[in-house]
């Protein structure tokens, strides 16, 4: 069996490294990746076409934007995925074979308690803020999502996960991911009933006291949120089952 | 040309995984997997893809090797090899 | 609408899935009707689609209304669907196959996995959004995305199957991660010499800078080949599915057997015909002395070989129909590989009817496990008298799958004989006789217990799985699993009635590419 | 040494991305513990991001986030914006994409190796192997 894997390896290795000499040098400005009508469409239109300075964001959440949806769909299923696997509807202890987390002291300890609650505050303030500068600087929803979702992680961590689950129960976050995605695909739907195809922003300028422009330019801030929401309960939602093995009670 | 710094990246990048793969201490391998996502990440930095290089800090080394504790302190924490 | 009809077809289904999380959870007798719902609204679009596709032939649909860029067909700066008639057709099967899956889980899901049903049929309604969004996109990338959300969604319905199911899950997280992580890796090598994404771009682009010699399209084809041949468990590359199959939850076998191998097959095709084209797909080669029509024929002489004799010594009825699929799957390929029309018409025909094959068999089997309490071919032992209504639909499949007319499976491996005798290929004609004549042996064997009951030498095993609650075995079959068993058998017997239709859609598709027969 | 200044040096990039990739791979199919399995998955897929953030470097470019001043109404409104000052955006959104979609893979393989050391009690390969000789099985 190793040898075999070793030969498949080596096999892979050497094919993906024969074509590695036929690719553009590294670092030019002129391949057909960098250089092609594609790529220099989206630098040289953005400001035109959706006012966002950060080419990654327009490109991700309008260009693409349907990439992006399914995107969050699969965080989405990830976090159903791991609750039908692991969630313990009932007594979780039962036969688990020794693990080490049984052995861990029952009290939190007050130095790591007392630093996580004033770092908390000032993370989710930072995450938000990741979430709504994304048009002018790195980040957006995802990097904020996570962040807001670490800091519920760092509560768990700190106060063990029942007292993150009184802030964010489990109910709450599932109601919290599908919103999420339903912000997502809900204004595209929107302008799918508005007359134009799926995810085609610029029709919201109807409703949005904006022009066609700058409606993109918004409604990526609007499936930004989305995406940011389902992100940060689905990350939360995925620590607390795995640090628990699906009970819900105690944790690391 | 690639950067003298780029390449010392990608040399510590390879150790760190190797490193990642041989320790028999799950948990210590869970740890130098953040640290091999860490330095992936600077690498991106470096190669001016500050969207990815975020996403990756706060995803890879962030919520990634939690997650890989989290599931070393509900199983074992030996390894055969 | 009729325009919107296209997205609609995935849409649904998603929207589906946030209603169950939004009142499913709390109200677990709502799962059912909205799935339900969802699949019918998704039937609905797709047949609209259909006809759109019938009337005006294929057609794009925009997505986020970016039009192309520059003069002639130019290049595409969103992400795009595109349907045509082949395209239509595997959507149609999709989205019926699932309808009826769903029907049919009414019973099962709730004797199976009590405590998780909204979670099942919210995986059970994303799954079926990413085969739809996987067949309809004009994407190279985005079809990565929906790549990984029917691959994540299928882990999960099989982990949440018993002890063996969540072992053979795991190796089918890792072998389909590297399956997705070659397609994903072949799509960048296509990215660094063309700088599109778009299918067809890369096509036009591959055409007009005269790239069909360079090393970097021909490593990317050897590796979405890998990737789609691990996920469509192409011989030798089958090792995760028989377990993955067996061990899964009644519904989770029913639906994937029949849809994700043959949807990856329909995205094999259509790596074949729109992105690299065809006489590229059958001449080209990594300067071996061979092409790779050829190579990819004698692969899936193999193949049929091999999954027919491995069937043939499994006493598990649900594994024996999983080596079975492996064996079809060898069908389709080398159908699709012969390098003429009657071969990849004859594949894209099969994977209509294996599709529908493989419901009516593993809906059967489901109805048999649920009243016998047994997973062996013994346990059938006496059956067609116990239950004379499944075991005819059971018939009926079984003599499809052999291939005896008037079912639809005579109909196209006619169609696959006739075009391995075109192509010269006497290897393959041979391996799909064989594999008839093995699947005519394992059949009638299994009809054989079941009407001439005989004393049974050793008893029922026990329950493997100690902390399984028991699955109480059914008196009598409920309606809602005997209506998708009959109407999957009386598909197979419609198929076959209307072969000259659906051959004829199927041309309609093909008529304008150019088959190269391959030099040497 | 020619050859390594030819061949290897102006692709170093590409170079240790095969190499992570061979390591991540072999850890994948070699390795005993499921949980060296997915270190190893993971590794194999941060080695695909390196290649396709590879693709998009461009010698002297800057980050791809336009200067605040080029938006419509600002003071450089109308200086026109040139392709080869800006990194390729368009690998970078699509690693965006594929860096969750890993996180994602890697949270619900993470989940089932546990749901498989609740139902075996290891997680090392051989041993559940020799568990399961032991039942019956067709």
């Amino acid at each position: 069996m190793k040898g075999l894997a070793l030969f498949a390896v080596v096999l892979t290795g050497a094919l993906l490294l024969y074509a590695t000499g036929d690719f553009p040098a590294w670092g030019s400005v002129h391949s057909p990746a960098n250089g092609g009508e594609l790529s220099s469409h989206y630098i040289e239109n953005v400001r035109t076409e959706t006012k966002v300075p950060n080419i990654v964001t327009a490109v991700l959440a309008d260009y693409r934007s349907y990439d992006t949806m399914f995107e969050t769909v699969v965080v989405f299923v990830a976090g159903i995925a791991i609750i039908a696997l692991l969630r313990d509807f009932g007594n979780g202890s039962r036969g688990y074979p020794p693990a080490l987390a049984n052995n861990l002291p029952e009290e939190p300890d007050l130095i790591i308690t007392q630093t996580c609650n004033l770092v908390i505050p000032v993370l989710q303030i930072f995450a938000l803020y990741v979430l709504a500068h994304g048009h002018y600087s790195p980040g957006g929803g995802f990097q904020g999502g996570v962040m807001l979702g670490a800091s519920y992680i760092l509560i768990a961590l700190a106060n063990g996960v029942e007292v993150a689950m009184k802030a964010m129960s489990e109910r709450k976050i599932m109601l919290l991911a599908a919103t999420g995605i339903l912000i997502y695909s809900g204004t595209g739907l929107i302008c799918l009933l508005l007359g134009e195809n799926f995810l085609d922003y610029h029709v919201l300028s109807r409703i949005l006291p904006t022009d066609p422009i700058m409606a993109r330019s918004h409604a990526i801030l609007i499936v930004e949120t989305g995406v940011a929401v389902t992100v940060a309960a689905i990350m939360f939602s995925i620590y607390a089952n795995l640090a628990t093995r699906g009970t819900l009670k105690g944790g690391l | 040309m690639i950067p003298i710094f780029d390449i010392i990246l990608l040399v510590f990048l390879v150790v760190t995984a190797l490193i990642a793969l041989r320790v028999r201490d799950l948990l210590a391998a869970s740890m130098v997997f953040g640290i091999y996502s860490f330095l992936i990440c600077l690498l991106w930095a470096q190669m001016t893809a500050v969207d990815v290089a975020f996403t990756e800090a706060a995803v890879g080394a962030g919520v990634s090797t939690v997650i890989m504790v989290a599931t070393v302190y509900q199983t074992a924490r030996r390894s055969k090899d | 609408m009729g325009e919107q009809a296209p997205i609609a077809i995935v849409l649904a289904p998603l929207f589906g899935a946030l209603l169950i999380a939004f009142v499913g959870i709390r109200f677990k007798a709502l799962c059912l009707p909205v799935t339900l719902g969802a699949l019918t609204v998704s039937l609905a679009a797709t047949i609209e689609t259909f006809r759109t596709v019938l009337s005006e032939g294929e057609f794009i649909y925009l997505i986020s209304g970016w039009e192309r860029l520059g003069e002639g067909k130019g290049i595409s700066i969103g992400i795009e669907y595109r349907v045509d008639a082949i395209s239509a057709l595997v959507l149609l099967v999709i989205a019926a196959v699932s309808l009826l899956v769903a029907v049919y889980s009414r019973t099962r899901v709730v004797a199976e996995t009590p405590d998780r049903i909204p979670y099942y049929y919210m995986l059970y309604l994303l799954l079926v959004a990413g085969l739809a969004g996987m067949t309809i996109t004009n994407d190279a990338f985005n079809l990565f995305v929906l790549l990984e959300i029917s691959s994540l969604t299928s882990y999960a319905l099989i982990a949440v199957g018993s002890r063996r199911a969540v072992l053979s899950a795991f190796n089918y997280v890792i072998m389909g991660t590297i399956g997705a992580s070659f397609y994903l890796l072949g799509v960048g090598y296509l990215y660094i010499k063309t700088g599109v994404l778009n299918m067809e771009d890369i096509h036009a682009v591959i055409v007009a800078n005269d790239l069909a010699e360079s090393p970097s399209i021909q490593v990317a084809f050897v590796l979405i080949l890998m990737a789609v041949w691990i996920k469509m468990a192409f011989f030798p590359l089958h090792a995760w599915l028989p377990n993955a199959y067996s061990y899964s939850p009644t519904t989770t076998g029913a639906l994937m057997a029949p849809l994700v191998t043959k949807v990856m097959i329909y995205i094999m095709i259509r790596m074949m015909v729109t992105v690299f084209g065809l006489d590229y797909a059958f001449r080209a080669t990594l300067g071996m002395p061979f092409n790779w029509s050829n190579l990819v024929v004698s692969l899936s002489s193999i193949a049929i070989v091999a999954g027919s004799v491995m069937a043939l010594s499994r006493r598990d009825l649900k594994k024996m129909l999983s080596y079975i699929i492996i064996a079809e799957v060898g069908y389709m390929v080398g159908g699709a590989w012969l390098a003429n029309e009657r071969g990849m018409t004859g594949a894209v025909y099969h994977i209509v009817n294996d599709a529908f094959m493989t419901l009516c068999l593993f809906l059967a089997v489901g109805v048999f496990i649920a009243r016998t309490g047994d997973p062996r071919i013994a346990g059938m032992n006496g059956l067609f008298k116990k239950m004379p209504i499944t075991m005819a639909a059971f018939t009926i499949g079984a003599l499809s799958m052999i291939g005896l007319p008037p079912t639809c499976g005579f109909f196209s491996k006619w169609y696959l004989v006739g075009g391995g005798i075109e192509a010269g290929q006497w290897h393959f004609v041979g391996a799909l006789l064989f594999s008839s004549l093995v699947n005519a042996v394992i059949f009638f064997r299994i009809f054989e217990i079941a009407y001439f009951p005989k004393e049974l030498s050793d008893p029922a095993p026990e329950c493997t799985d100690p902390d399984a609650a028991p699955v109480a075995t059914l008196q009598r079959t409920p309606l809602s699993m005997s209506l998708p068993l009959w109407i999957s058998a009386i598909a197979l017997i419609g198929l076959g009635i209307f072969n000259h239709t659906i051959t004829q859609w199927i041309g309609s598709a093909l008529g304008s590419l150019k088959f190269f027969p391959p030099a040497g | 040494m020619e050859f390594v200044e030819q061949f290897i040096v102006p692709k170093f990039n590409y170079w240790i991305y095969v190499v992570l990739m061979m390591i991540g791979m072999h850890a994948m199919i070699a390795k005993n513990n499921f949980f060296k399995k997915l270190i190893g998955m993971a590794i194999f897929q941060t080695a695909i991001i390196l290649f396709y953030v590879s693709i998009g470097v461009k010698e002297g470019a800057n980050i791809p986030i336009l200067d605040h001043h080029m938006m419509p109404g600002e003071v450089h409104a109308n200086d026109p914006v040139i392709a080869a000052k800006f990194t390729n955006p368009l690998p970078h959104v699509l690693m965006l994409t594929a860096i969750v979609v890993s996180v994602a893979t890697l949270g619900l393989a993470l989940a089932i190796s546990q749901k498989i050391y609740r139902e075996y009690g290891t997680l090392e390969e051989d041993d559940i192997l020799s568990q399961i000789k032991l039942e019956p099985n067709d």
